[in-house]
Order: structure tokens, then C-alpha cells, then sequence
């Protein structure tokens, strides 16, 4: 499945871009992560969370949706 | 609370002026069950950070996601607390220091409930809504904001 | 706190307008250490009492007695919260409906200390300053407010 | 002595006045009290406190300010 995946804030800084589209053919978040933390090592130092439909999830949760956001801490108002 | 809000665009691009909030505030005047309006302002601060002043913060947002959120949080605040209405504004983009970023309006019949929903307003978006400030130096640096 | 504060004057004639609040927000723009405001206003309620419907109230004061509380009320938030600064504004005469009676403004570097400043602020001047409001009805027969 | 005597909201009513200056023999606040019921009986059955330089006093206080207050519940804001 394509999964585009969106970098904000300082993780869109390691990742040099905003979002990017890439092939997934596993079914965890954990194993999306494994995937990333090949293609951005300094990633892994990171404190971040994943959100998928809106929400956050757990690592251990299913991929159900294409569109999966990486979230470091918010820092509004 | 059964009637059914429709989500609000809380976000605007650039600092929010004093004349916007002057502007909120007048509108009230016909809304004449009100009697407490209780308003949260934050204000960009000119911090020093290791010898470096803070002079802006960009403001950038997982949009769909904030909306999301930002209208789950009305809607819980209405449920918890008697309110007559409720307003949110959130800048996007470049705010500098000593001007407003965040915006947030409550008003009720009473003011017990509007210093409750107002705190719990501001913490709820705090630490719920994708914002992210960059706080960027005077010599152009930048580094990511943390809340406390 | 050991820097000495003159009782301000507290009181305006007539209601507190929109103008006037957003003057005093943009007044505090070249603070930059400030990273949160929090606002009170009261406003007057056309409240149905008896079949009848307020439609002003009239604020009358014991002045002298007034201001020296405004200022003891002063002294003791700016000792128990790290304020930056700390504005209050009262009506005397008539303010109708629709009408903000009562401006309180507080302003810190952290958002936590103005929840709690500002709530103790008007809960003070509630309990402590001798200002009386007289509810006047659209017939002209009036009654004197009592808080709650 | 010669004390002022200051009335607010509803009491103004029913003095028909906001203030008067009578001549007081006696030094206790409930003397004083005594005194303003014989001349407003109706005062005695509303809520009110006395003032004397600018705090409420309790009415086995002396009098000690020639101006005094008599001030209702407080309902500003």
C-alpha cells in the first residue's frame, strides 16, 4: 500500500521535507517505524508520537488509513 | 448540549490584533444573558535563550488534525460547562514578540463557570492540538519551541 | 514586593468600552516578558425579574473607602502572583445592558499564575470594595442588585 | 462631638439622604446604632455594616473618625 507520511516541526528538519509517499507492505505502525528509522536513523533519538485518522496511536496499533502524521511535542499558544 | 456545531476555522494567519478582540467583544453587547466574559491572551515573549533573544515565532499546524481538535475541545467544554459561547483563535505563521498568537473567549450568565472553562480551554488545547512554534533568534537562528 | 504602587483611579464614568479595552491590550505589546494576559468583564445582564427586565444598572460607590481597597487588593495579588501588571477598571453611573461594567487585566510571564491571579482579583473586589448597583427596569421602577 | 453620617444604596432610601452630620454624646458604634433606629426604625430590619476610616468595624468598636459609613452588601462587578 502507498502511505504518505507528514514530518512536523523539528522532524521535518531531519527528514528534509514536509511529507513524502512511500511503499508499505507490512501492517503495524511499529514496522512503518522500523522502515523510517532505516531511512532517517537520527530519528530514533527522537521524541515524537504517530497519528493516523486524527489521533494519536499506539505503536502496536494497525496502519487503516494512507495519510500517517509524525508529531513531536506540541508547542501552541 | 444537543444542538450541533459545525467546526469553527480557529486559525489566522499572522499575529491577532487588539482591534480583532475589541471587535469579538462589541459583538457580545446584544447577547444580553451574558454577565462574565473571561478572555486568554498569549503573548509571544522576547526570551533569552543562551544569549539569544527571541524576536518571532512561526507557527505552523497539522491543519486537519488541529481542526479535529480544536472542535472536540468546544465541544467538550460546552458539555462540561454553562456557557453562552465560546471563541478560539490560534495564529499560523510568522507572530513577533509582544504580539498576541492565541486568542481564547468564554462567556456565561456567571462567572464561577467562565474562570473554569476558560483554564480547562487553554490546557486542552496546550496539550492536545498539533501547533508548532519555532522561536526564531535575532541573529536568524531558530530553535523548536517546548511548552511548559 | 518593595517597590511602592499609588493607588490608581479605578473608577470610569459610564460603561467600559470595546475601544478602550483593546487601547489597554495594545498598550502592552512592547512587554515582551509577558507571555500571558487574562482578562475579566463584567457585563450587565437584562435580567427578567418579576416579569420585569433590567435595562441599566446605576453603580454608585463609597469612593474613598473604594479606592483604598482597589489599591490593598492591588498590593496583595501583586505579592502572592509573579505579575507583570495588573489593571482594574470599574463603572459608576448608568451602564445598560449589553454593557461592560467591570475590566480586571492581569498579565504574566506564564499562563498558570494568571488563572489565579485574575479569580482572586474579582473575588476580592465582590467581597471587599463598597460598590453598589442599582437595577433599573424598562418601566423605571428599579431594585438594588445583590450578588451571588 | 459632631459625626457625618454616610448612607449607601438601599439605607439612602430610607434616610432620604446620603449623608448628615448629627451630634453624638456617647463613644461605641452600637450607641450610635441605638440612636439612628429611633430615628430611622425601619434601618433595623436591613443588612448592613458600618465603616470608620475607610474598614468595617464591629459595633463594640469605638468611635474614633468623625465620618461613618453605613454600607449594605457589596454588589459591584
Amino acid at each position: 500500500m502507498q502511505l504518505q507520511i507528514k514530518y512536523f516541526g523539528l522532524l521535518a528538519e531531519i527528514t528534509h521535507c514536509d511529507e513524502e509517499t512511500i511503499e508499505f507492505s507490512k501492517s503495524q505502525v511499529s514496522e512503518l517505524l522500523e522502515e523510517l528509522y532505516l531511512k532517517y536513523p537520527s530519528l530514533k533519538q527522537k521524541d515524537f508520537k504517530v497519528a493516523q485518522n486524527h489521533e494519536i496511536v499506539s505503536t502496536d496499533s494497525n496502519i487503516t488509513n494512507p495519510e500517517i502524521a509524525l508529531l513531536p511535542p506540541f508547542s501552541g499558544g | 448540549m444537543t444542538k450541533e456545531r459545525k467546526p469553527k476555522n480557529v486559525f489566522k494567519e499572522g499575529a491577532i490584533s487588539s482591534e480583532f478582540i475589541a471587535e469579538s467583544i462589541a459583538k457580545h453587547q446584544s447577547k444580553t444573558s451574558i454577565g462574565a466574559h473571561n478572555i486568554f491572551l498569549g503573548q509571544v515573549r522576547a526570551d533569552d535563550i543562551d544569549g539569544k533573544t527571541v524576536s518571532a515565532i512561526e507557527y505552523t499546524a497539522f491543519e486537519g488534525m488541529a481542526s479535529a481538535k480544536f472542535h472536540e475541545i468546544r465541544e467538550a467544554t460546552f458539555s462540561k460547562f454553562n456557557l453562552t459561547c465560546m471563541h478560539i483563535y490560534h495564529s499560523l505563521g510568522s507572530v513577533k514578540t509582544g504580539e498576541i498568537c492565541l486568542f481564547v473567549f468564554v462567556s456565561s450568565p456567571r462567572r464561577k463557570e467562565v474562570f473554569k472553562a476558560l483554564e480547562y480551554v487553554v490546557e486542552e488545547i496546550k496539550a492536545k492540538v498539533p501547533v508548532y512554534g519555532k522561536e526564531i533568534f535575532e541573529d536568524s537562528t531558530h530553535q523548536w519551541k517546548v511548552n511548559s
